[in-house]
Parts: structure tokens; C-alpha cells; sequence
């Protein structure tokens, strides 16, 4: 059961993310909702690479420790760096966005006749 | 072994690594002069497009012939039986959409040329648009479900930086920020998708994961997840709506690109459904009640479901809409609903052990009409920039009469009329013939609402026609010239290539169309050529 | 490799054939025709006169601009016959990017019903 | 593979015939719209304009001046009547005209078009007129192009129904089907009649859809009640408000030939067959029976679908026509395509008999 909570965690991030996407008005919160997916699906790798009683794997001649997995370490990492960079795009362009409506409903941007 | 043979062995690598090279050499060549950043932003694309023909000749040379590339090793798979090498698989699918991304990426930046002359910051312009065009190859070429995610990521990125350009317009921002919410969004899902196939199978290789796949629960909600991800990069109704904003704001020559973006999204579902999961799909059976269902009929038909709403919506919104380019973008999702249309009727029938000359039809039909829909609507798109461009217009309400003015652009406006509504003899015609032909035998009513919405789509564009080109000569556009050659030249291009294959659709069905429907239907070919070599 | 022959071949679908040659072949021939039965009728007209204005009952022609059908008023019939359709397609159109990720999610529900559950 | 010298022969074969079915189109659609004039005149209880008006028509028309409007544009506007009566003539060579195979094929095996292309083709002349009335630059113009292009969606969803389920009934694999060979074509639709293949279900299944072809015919040919587009007392005339001359001229043989293709697009779809077998006859003898019948067929369908239908019916309003089509029209075309379907599972399954096993035919 105890093994079971990091899971439990991600669906909770994910479902969280997305009823702050689905559901919130303000830009900004939109994106903290999609942080938050981000930090589940992170986690969710993170995880799966965890073993019961296991070394990071960076160490040699432990004998026979158990490794935990790189892989999904590594990918946790390009998904965590390309995560700052959508991240510092979407807060660029909703500094645009204010510059030019003077808000942050997205439900009062772009709606403008051309 | 000469240079061109060490090329070709390296060839996917390189068409990766030159645009991303290129892509952040250009703000440095931008300093000393912006021709000489053209010709060097050319020159790279034209590199990477002979290497691509290189390739491509390579390919299909011979039958079912793969090209694996792996990084940092010989075989795909390390001693032990780890398969954790990052490779590169291009077979007759994956060439496919590598030429048509060479084809869009010439145009396009030529077009860019005169189109963005006036703009400022055009060596990050530029940067970005090498930085698309590397992603978008990078994910067509990639034979690894994270690498995948990355460049999915990678083309995201600067599509989006791409589409909000024009800053100082609110509504491009506004389509800027849907876009990568959107995509953001999607690609995260895809990512967990990819990561619970990895907590299964401990492999990211999609060869490896094919061979091993068992289809249980929890690949299903992965497929489930996958397909509704990158049908949502693709646009498919109802998760189109980011691709009228996004296509509609974005400068032309850079929704030129987004039409290969979201080609590639879908040659993502295709290699998801029939390379990674192809295997299973016919001997999983499900079961309701007492009767059991094969999983590829029940994912065909809700394929074939999804891909009827889109064509209807799309077409019935392009008819309504009166900004061009907006107008366009829908055109663009029921184009997309054709070939989702035939993929789907292709999974019911072309796993069956009986007949499977109709699968086989409508996929060929529907993988044709990927090249054909990238060529039509990205022409249509062109010649809404060149208006654009010589008018400063985009609403259909305010345009009238050009056709005296810019009489090229009329011409090619018409190729791509006939080419998008599917009208003999361009090539929109041959794939659609062979998308009706194969379905009536699924169920006739499919057939039927695609030539429906196919003539609406010309009517669609025959009102563009009336409203831009036709009518009176309106006194505020007799100052209105013809667009500069660089950008007739890109539209040239792209009309000669639709004309060609209007021509000789037999040739270009056979030569290039039918490998890619091998690929598509004999996946074992894909997975022995890297589990083969331990 | 590619030889002249496999320019000239139809495109078969199994249900049907399409030679786009063929098909040119006799549009040439049949222009041809009609350029010469085209060809038969008078010329002439007499430009910048009464004949060549606009035809409106003779009601008198208004501005140019005034005289161009909007693009927003073709397909008027279409439009009105099909006015239910359009306005639920109005609605579901909301340009708000939580809608669109809220289709996504349902999407994904019944797709998930569809495949996992049934 | 094809030799040259056999490409050459198809070549000067398909030159020659296009040459021949132009005049034949063009002749025998002046003629029959001659005859349809005079057989509606007589049921208005006029005498009617005599049989040979038509021609006289045409040639009024090539002695007129050829105005060119100050708003069309001059290229679009000339080019527009060619490129229909063009486009019209070219069905005719996909088409059994007069109980032959269609001419552009080989003998044998070798088929160059098929019945979606005919489909795509039909629109050409409607998608000119709509062309050269946008091209006019007048309001009435512009009005009557929409209007035709809003009546062609229309019509076009219940005329695909009727050849995909003709096209579905022929060549499925599935319970049903007759699995034939190349079901789009018309060399197949012809060697097969529909009706000979169909039991009871099916048999009003295909009555269902001959009528709703016989009511979409006057839609394409622009005749009333669906001659919105045209309406000379609304809109003076509509698309063709400002061609004069020649150009109205192409368009009146459009007009004439697109009658022709219409009636034998019906004609090869339901009534493929020829009296030459029944009679016996053979070569020069069975080649003239069957072309004089198949004139005769051809009569019999424009009466019936342009010359009565307009003689009886007043013009309906353009929302009404993309209802009419939409809706009506496309549900009894649906109710034909059920009752094939069902048809043939009703065969297969509880062994209904073919229509023709009931008549004795066979």
C-alpha cells in the first residue's frame, strides 16, 4: 500500500493540473495548472525508476546493491528542463497578453472586432 | 567507401543536426548582412533537402529497405539486452514525410524572404524557423518514443514563439498562448503515455516496445491517451480550435510550417497505431456481452467517427468564416478529416486475412493524401500571405477585384481551389478518388458525406473567389501590385509540384506512396530490423 | 527505375480508373472545338459606352465599393436553411483555451470507455 | 505493356471521338431542347415555338455584339463559358452514349475515367456559370452565382447517395454486394443492371432513387422550379445578366449538351438495356436499333424530368431548394440505400428472391 501513495500523488497532480486548466480564469493559474501536470508526469517517472532498498546509480562496486534505474532519470530531467522552457514562454507572452488588454480573463482576451 | 555513401550512412543524423546548427549559427551570420543570412538560411535548408533526396533514393532503392541509425553505438539493442540507445529509424513511412517537409521548408523560407522584409528581429526569425523545421524532422525521423516527446517539445517551442511574431497584434499573442497551452498540454500526456509503457516494458524503442507489447489494461489507456494527444496536435474535431486561432494569426510563411507540424503529429498516431501497437490490434478481442469485437474494428470506427465530425464541421465553419486565412485553417481541418477518415477505415479492414486489398486502398489514399493536403492548403496559405502582403487586408469583407492587379496570385489561387476541393485534374482529386473508391466498400454513407463535404469545400473557396479576386475594381486597391518574385516563386513551386502529381498520380502512388503503406502495414519489417541485430 | 511507361499508366482503385492524360487529351481537342464554334460569333463591341455599365434596372450605379457582394452575404440561402446548425456551432466555438482542453478531457473519457471499458 | 504504336491508336481514337461526340452533344441537345419547348408549349395549351428554334437561337446569338461589362474582369469573364461547354463535352466521352462502351477506354480491359470522375466533371459547367457570374461584377450576377453554387451543394448530397449506393450494390464484398470488378465504372454498371440484381426491398429501393435522380436532374440542368439562380423576374436573368453575344451563346450550348450527358448518365445508371439481343440482331443492323433506342430512352427521361416537372411546378425560393434537397430529398435517397442494404441481407439470410426470378425474367 505504502508503494501505492506516489501513484495516488500523480493522479492527484494530474487531476488538479487540469481542473486549474479546465476551470480557472486567470492566465496564471492556467499555468500553474499546467506545472502541476508537469510535476505529476515528473513524478511518475521518477517512480517508476524507484526499486525497494536501491543505490542511486552513480555508485560501482557496491557488490550486489540493487541500482535504481537511470533512464527515467534522465528523462525526468530534459522533461523537467524543457518544462522551463514552455514555462518562461507562456509567462513572456502573458506579459504580452496584459500589455495589451490590460487583463488576464481568458475569457476578455482576444476578442477584439479587427 | 567515397563521401556520398559516409553521407547517406549518416544522413538521419545530419538531417536533424544541420538545421539545429544552422538555426543557432543564424543570429551570428545575421550581423554581417541580412542577404547573406538568406542565402546561408537557404543554403542550409537546401543542404538538409539533398541530404533527405539522398536519403530518399537510399530508401526506396530497394524494397522494404530500412535505414537505422544509432547513436553512440552500432547495435540498437547493448549487451545485457538493454535497448536504452537513442536510434533512428527511417523506412518508406518516414521518407515520406521528409520529403514533404523539404518541399514545405524551401518554399516556406523562400516565401519568407520578401514576406517578413519589413519585420524586425528577423534573426530570431529565422533562428526559430530552422529550429521548427530541425524539430519537425526530428520527430518524423526518430525511431524513440522520448525523443519523440523532445522534438515534439522542440517544434512546439518555436511554433509558438513563431505564431505570436507579430507581437504587437493582441489576437496573435492570444493564438500564441492557445497554442502552447494546447500543445504543452498534449505533449505532457504523451509523455506519461510513453512513461507508463516504459514502467512496463523498460524500453523506449519503438521497435522494441512493438515486439514486446501485450496489450494489457494499461497499454490501452496508453493508446487511449497517445492517439488523443497527438489527435489534438493534429487538430481533429472537437480539439480543433486552437488551429484556426494558431493558423489564422501566424505570418504565412510560418503556418506554411504548422501544415507540416500537424502532419507530423499525425504520422505520430499512425506510427503509434500501426508500427507500436500494429501487432496486437487483431488479436486483442473485447468483448460485449456475447459478441466479441476485434480492437481494430472498434478503434477504426471511432476513428472513422471522429474523422466524419471533423470533415462536417470543418467544411460547414470554412463556409461561414469570412477572415481568410481563419478560413483556410478550417478548409485545413476537414482535409485532415479525409485522411483520418481513410486511416480509420484502413484499420477495419486491413488487418483481415480475407480481403485486405480495401484497407490497403484506403490507406494508400489516405497516406497520398497527406502529401496533398500539406501542398493545397500550405499553397492556399501562401497566396492569403501574398494578399495580405499587397493589401494589408484579411477580412474577405473588405477585399474585392485583385484579380486585375495580381494575376499570378489568381492562378495559383485557382490551382489551389481545384487542388483542396478536390477537382480533376489536380492532385486533391487522385487521393480523394482513391479515399471514396475504398470506403463505400466500409459503408457507403462514408463515401457519401466525403463527396458532400468535398464540394462544399469548393464552394467554399469559389466565395474567396469572388470576394478577393472578383468584382468590380475597387478604387482603394488600384495601387495594389503584384507580389515580389521571391514569394510568386514559393507559390510556383508548390503549384508545379501539385500540378505534376495531378498528372501522373500513378507514378507518384507507386513510387513513393506505396513504400510508405508497406511500412505502415508489414511492421514486423521495422521491428526484426533492430531486434534482428543483438 | 522510372521509365517513360509509368508516366502514362491509370491510377487504379480496384473500383474505378483515373487517366488524368486521357483526360487532357480531350479537353485540348474539345477546346479546340468550342474556340472554333467560339470563334464564329462577332468581336466587336463598343467600349467605354452606355452598353458596357452594369445592368441594375436602371436604377443608377452606386460606388464601386457598394457594388461588390460581401463575402459575408454569399450563401445566404445556405445560411438561413441551416441557421439551427450554425448557431450550436457558434456556441461550441467559445475561443477559450480552458474549453478546448475541456474537449480534450472529454475526448479522452469516451475514447477511454470506448476502448478500456467495453 | 503498352506498345507505342497502340498508345498512338488510342490517342487518334480518343481525338476522333471527342470530335464526333462534341457534334453529337451539341446537335442533339439543341434538337431535344427544341422538342421540349414544343411538347411544354402544347401543355400550356400554346402552339410553340417550331422544333428547329433552338439553332436559330445560337446563331441569333453569334450575329450579337460580345459586351464585356466595365466591372467583369475580361479573362475570367471570356474564359468561364469555354471552359463549361469544354468541361460538358468531356463527360461525354466517359458516358455509353447510345449503347456503346464508354469511348475513352480500350477495348477490353484498359478504363481511363469512372463514374466519381463523371460526378466531379458534372460540376464544371455549374462551377463556369457560378464563375462567369462572380466574374460579371454585378450585384444580380453575384446574386445568381451564389445561388447556383448554394443549389449545386444541394443537389450534390442526394445525386452522391445514388451513385455510391448503385456503385456499394455492385461492387461490395458484404452481404449483398455482387462483388463485381471495377464497380465505378460505367463499362460495369451497364453489363450489370441494378435491377436485375435486387429482390423485392431493393426493387423499391431503386424506384426511390431513380425518382430522386429524376428530381435532381432539373436542379443541374437549372430548370424551373430550381432555376433560382437564373429567376428573370427577380433578378433579371441572374448569373448570365451580363453575357451577350458568343459568350451566351457557349452557355446556351452548355445549356443543351449538359441535357444530353444528364439523360444518359440516368439512362446508363437504370436503364442499361439494349433491344438489339432481344431482337437478335447483330454488327451494323444492332448498332443502329440500339443508338435509335437509346435517343428514344433519352427523349422519354427529359420529358418526364425537365419538360413535365416545369410544366407543372412554380419556381421555389433558394432556402426552400437547399431544404428541399437537404432534407426530403436526402432522407428518401437514405431510405432508398437502407432498403438495398437490407435487401441483400434479407436475401442472403431468409432467401428472398430476385425481382426478376418473380417476373420470370431469368
Amino acid at each position: 500500500m505504502i508503494y501505492n501513495i506516489p501513484y495516488i500523488a500523480v493522479v492527484a497532480l494530474i487531476m488538479i493540473g487540469l481542473y486549474a486548466v479546465v476551470f480557472k480564469r486567470n492566465l496564471i493559474k492556467i499555468v500553474i495548472g499546467i506545472l502541476l501536470i508537469e510535476n505529476g508526469v515528473n513524478l511518475f517517472l521518477i517512480t517508476l525508476a524507484f526499486r525497494q532498498d536501491s543505490i542511486a546509480p552513480i555508485y560501482r562496486g557496491t557488490g550486489s546493491r540493487l541500482m535504481s534505474l537511470p533512464v527515467p532519470h534522465a528523462l525526468t530531467l530534459t522533461s523537467i528542463v524543457i518544462g522551463v522552457a514552455v514555462l518562461a514562454l507562456m509567462l513572456s507572452l502573458i506579459i504580452h497578453i496584459y500589455r495589451h488588454y490590460g487583463t488576464l480573463d481568458a475569457r476578455k482576451i482576444g476578442r477584439e472586432e479587427e | 567507401m567515397n563521401i556520398i555513401d559516409d553521407i547517406i550512412l549518416h544522413s538521419p543524423a545530419l538531417i536533424v543536426a544541420i538545421p539545429l546548427l544552422g538555426a543557432f549559427l543564424t543570429p551570428l551570420i545575421s550581423k554581417i548582412n541580412d542577404k547573406v543570412r538568406n542565402v546561408f538560411v537557404i543554403s542550409i535548408v537546401l543542404f538538409t533537402s539533398a541530404i533527405v533526396l539522398l536519403l530518399a533514393n537510399d530508401i526506396y532503392s530497394a524494397c522494404g529497405k530500412i535505414h537505422t541509425y544509432v547513436f553512440g553505438g552500432t547495435a540498437a539493442i547493448t549487451e545485457g539486452g538493454f535497448a536504452v540507445r537513442i536510434l533512428f529509424e527511417v523506412d518508406g513511412l518516414n521518407i515520406f514525410m521528409a520529403i514533404i517537409t523539404t518541399i514545405l521548408a524551401i518554399s516556406g523560407v523562400i516565401y519568407s524572404w520578401a514576406f517578413m522584409k519589413e519585420n524586425t528581429g528577423l534573426d530570431k526569425y529565422y533562428t526559430l524557423y530552422l529550429l521548427m523545421i530541425a524539430g519537425m524532422f526530428g520527430m518524423i525521423l526518430t525511431g524513440d518514443m522520448f525523443n519523440f516527446f523532445v522534438f515534439l517539445e522542440i517544434t512546439s517551442i518555436a511554433s509558438c514563439a513563431l505564431i505570436a511574431f507579430w507581437t504587437s497584434k493582441g489576437k496573435a499573442v492570444d493564438a500564441g498562448f492557445k497554442y502552447i497551452v494546447i500543445s504543452a498540454i498534449g505533449a505532457l500526456f504523451i509523455l506519461f503515455a510513453i512513461a507508463i509503457l516504459y514502467g512496463q516494458y523498460n524500453a523506449l524503442n519503438m521497435a522494441v516496445l512493438a515486439s514486446n507489447i501485450q496489450f494489457s489494461f494499461l497499454d490501452k489507456i496508453a493508446l487511449v491517451i497517445l492517439i488523443s494527444g497527438l489527435a489534438m496536435k493534429a487538430g481533429i474535431v472537437p480539439m480543433h480550435m486552437w488551429l484556426p486561432d494558431a493558423y489564422g494569426r501566424a505570418p504565412a510563411s510560418v503556418t506554411l510550417i504548422l501544415v507540416g507540424v500537424t502532419q507530423a503529429s499525425l504520422y505520430g498516431a499512425l506510427r503509434m497505431i500501426f508500427t507500436v501497437y500494429g501487432g496486437k490490434l487483431t488479436t486483442t478481442i473485447n468483448q460485449i456481452g456475447d459478441v466479441n469485437i476485434d480492437l481494430n474494428l472498434l478503434l477504426g470506427i471511432f476513428i472513422v467517427g471522429l474523422a466524419l465530425v471533423t470533415i462536417f464541421i470543418g467544411v460547414l465553419m470554412a463556409l461561414k468564416e469570412n477572415n481568410f486565412k481563419r478560413m483556410i485553417a478550417f478548409a485545413a481541418v476537414a482535409e485532415i478529416g479525409y485522411i483520418i477518415l481513410a486511416i480509420g477505415a484502413a484499420l477495419t479492414t486491413v488487418f483481415s486475412a480475407t480481403d485486405p486489398r480495401t484497407g490497403i486502398m484506403a490507406l494508400k489514399g489516405g497516406i497520398f493524401h497527406i502529401l496533398n493536403d500539406a501542398l493545397d492548403i500550405g499553397l492556399l496559405f501562401l497566396v492569403a500571405g501574398a494578399i495580405y502582403y499587397a493589401t494589408k487586408e484579411t477580412s474577405l469583407n473588405r477585399l474585392g477585384g485583385l484579380a486585375r492587379n495580381m494575376k499570378y496570385t489568381t492562378i495559383f489561387f485557382l490551382i489551389g481551389l481545384l487542388a483542396v476541393s478536390g477537382m480533376p485534374p489536380m492532385n486533391g482529386f487522385a487521393s480523394k478518388l482513391m479515399i471514396y473508391e475504398s470506403t463505400y466498400q466500409v459503408n457507403p454513407i462514408l463515401s457519401i458525406i466525403a463527396i458532400l463535404c468535398s464540394i462544399l469545400l469548393l464552394a467554399v473557396f469559389v466565395k474567396v473567389f469572388h470576394s478577393a479576386f472578383l468584382g468590380p475594381k475597387l478604387p482603394k486597391f488600384d495601387n495594389v501590385k503584384e507580389v515580389p518574385k521571391s514569394m510568386l516563386l514559393a507559390m510556383g513551386i508548390i503549384a508545379c509540384i501539385i500540378i505534376f502529381i495531378g498528372l501522373f498520380p500513378d507514378l507518384v502512388v507507386n513510387n513513393i506512396v506505396q513504400p510508405a503503406v508497406n511500412a505502415l502495414t508489414n511492421n514486423s519489417n521495422y521491428i526484426n530490423n533492430v531486434i534482428g541485430g543483438i | 527505375m522510372i521509365e517513360i511507361q509509368d508516366f502514362l499508366r491509370t491510377l487504379g482503385t480496384n473500383s474505378g480508373f483515373w487517366n488524368p492524360l486521357v483526360w487532357g487529351i480531350i479537353i485540348v481537342i474539345a477546346l479546340l472545338i468550342a474556340y472554333i464554334i467560339r470563334g464564329r460569333g462577332k468581336k466587336e463591341y463598343k467600349k467605354q459606352t452606355e452598353q458596357t455599365k452594369v445592368f441594375l434596372s436602371g436604377n443608377p450605379e452606386l460606388e464601386k465599393e457598394e457594388m461588390h457582394i460581401k463575402a459575408s452575404n454569399v450563401y445566404w440561402g445556405f445560411m438561413e436553411s441551416f441557421k439551427w446548425l450554425y448557431t450550436g456551432l457558434e456556441k461550441m466555438h467559445t475561443g477559450n483555451v480552458s474549453d478546448y482542453i475541456l474537449w480534450f478531457v472529454v475526448v479522452i473519457g469516451i475514447f477511454f470507455i470506448i476502448l478500456g471499458v467495453i | 505493356m503498352l506498345e507505342l504504336q497502340e498508345i498512338i491508336r488510342t490517342v487518334m481514337i480518343i481525338i476522333l471521338s471527342t470530335v464526333v461526340l462534341a457534334l453529337f452533344g451539341i446537335f442533339f441537345g439543341l434538337l431535344y431542347k427544341g422538342i421540349d419547348r414544343k411538347i411544354s408549349a402544347h401543355m400550356q395549351g400554346r402552339i410553340g415555338p417550331p422544333i428547329r428554334q433552338p439553332f436559330r437561337d445560337v446563331g441569333k446569338l453569334f450575329t450579337k455584339e460580345n459586351i464585356i461589362p466595365e466591372n467583369a474582369v475580361p479573362w475570367v469573364f471570356n474564359l468561364a463559358p469555354l471552359i463549361g461547354l469544354v468541361g460538358t463535352i468531356s463527360i461525354l466521352l466517359y458516358l455509353p452514349i447510345g449503347g456503346f462502351r464508354p469511348l475513352a477506354s480500350v477495348e477490353g480491359e484498359i478504363i481511363f475515367g469512372d463514374l466519381i470522375l463523371v460526378l466531379y466533371l458534372l460540376m464544371i459547367p455549374s462551377l463556369a456559370l457560378v464563375i462567369g457570374g462572380f466574374a460579371s461584377g454585378s450585384p444580380y450576377a453575384t446574386i445568381g452565382a451564389q445561388r447556383e453554387m448554394a443549389t449545386m451543394i444541394a443537389y450534390e448530397f442526394p445525386l452522391a447517395i445514388i451513385i455510391i449506393t448503385i456503385a456499394w450494390k455492385l461492387g461490395s464484398i458484404a452481404a449483398g454486394g455482387l462483388g463485381v470488378e471495377n464497380a465505378f465504372t460505367l463499362t460495369a454498371i451497364t453489363a450489370n443492371p441494378v435491377w436485375n440484381a435486387v429482390g423485392p426491398l431493393g426493387f423499391i429501393g431503386l424506384i426511390l432513387l431513380l425518382l430522386v435522380l429524376i428530381i435532381v436532374t432539373p436542379a443541374e440542368l437549372s430548370k424551373i422550379p430550381f432555376d433560382a439562380p437564373e429567376a428573370e423576374t427577380e433578378i433579371g436573368g441572374g448569373l448570365l445578366v451580363e453575357y451577350s453575344g458568343r459568350n451566351l451563346a457557349m452557355f446556351y450550348l452548355t445549356d443543351a449538351v449538359k441535357t444530353v450527358v444528364m439523360a444518359s448518365i440516368i439512362v446508363a445508371l437504370f436503364f442499361p438495356y439494349n433491344l438489339s439481343p432481344l431482337l437478335g440482331l447483330e454488327s451494323i443492323p444492332a448498332y443502329i436499333l440500339d443508338f435509335i433506342f437509346f435517343l428514344i430512352k433519352i427523349l422519354i427521361i427529359i420529358v418526364f424530368s425537365v419538360s413535365l416537372i416545369r410544366v407543372s411546378v412554380a419556381r421555389l425560393k433558394i432556402d426552400q431548394i437547399v431544404y428541399t434537397y437537404w432534407v426530403p430529398l436526402t432522407l428518401i435517397a437514405l431510405v432508398g440505400l437502407i432498403c438495398i442494404m437490407w435487401d441483400g441481407t434479407m436475401m442472403e439470410s431468409y432467401g428472398w428472391p430476385k425481382i426478376v426470378e418473380i417476373f420470370g425474367l431469368i
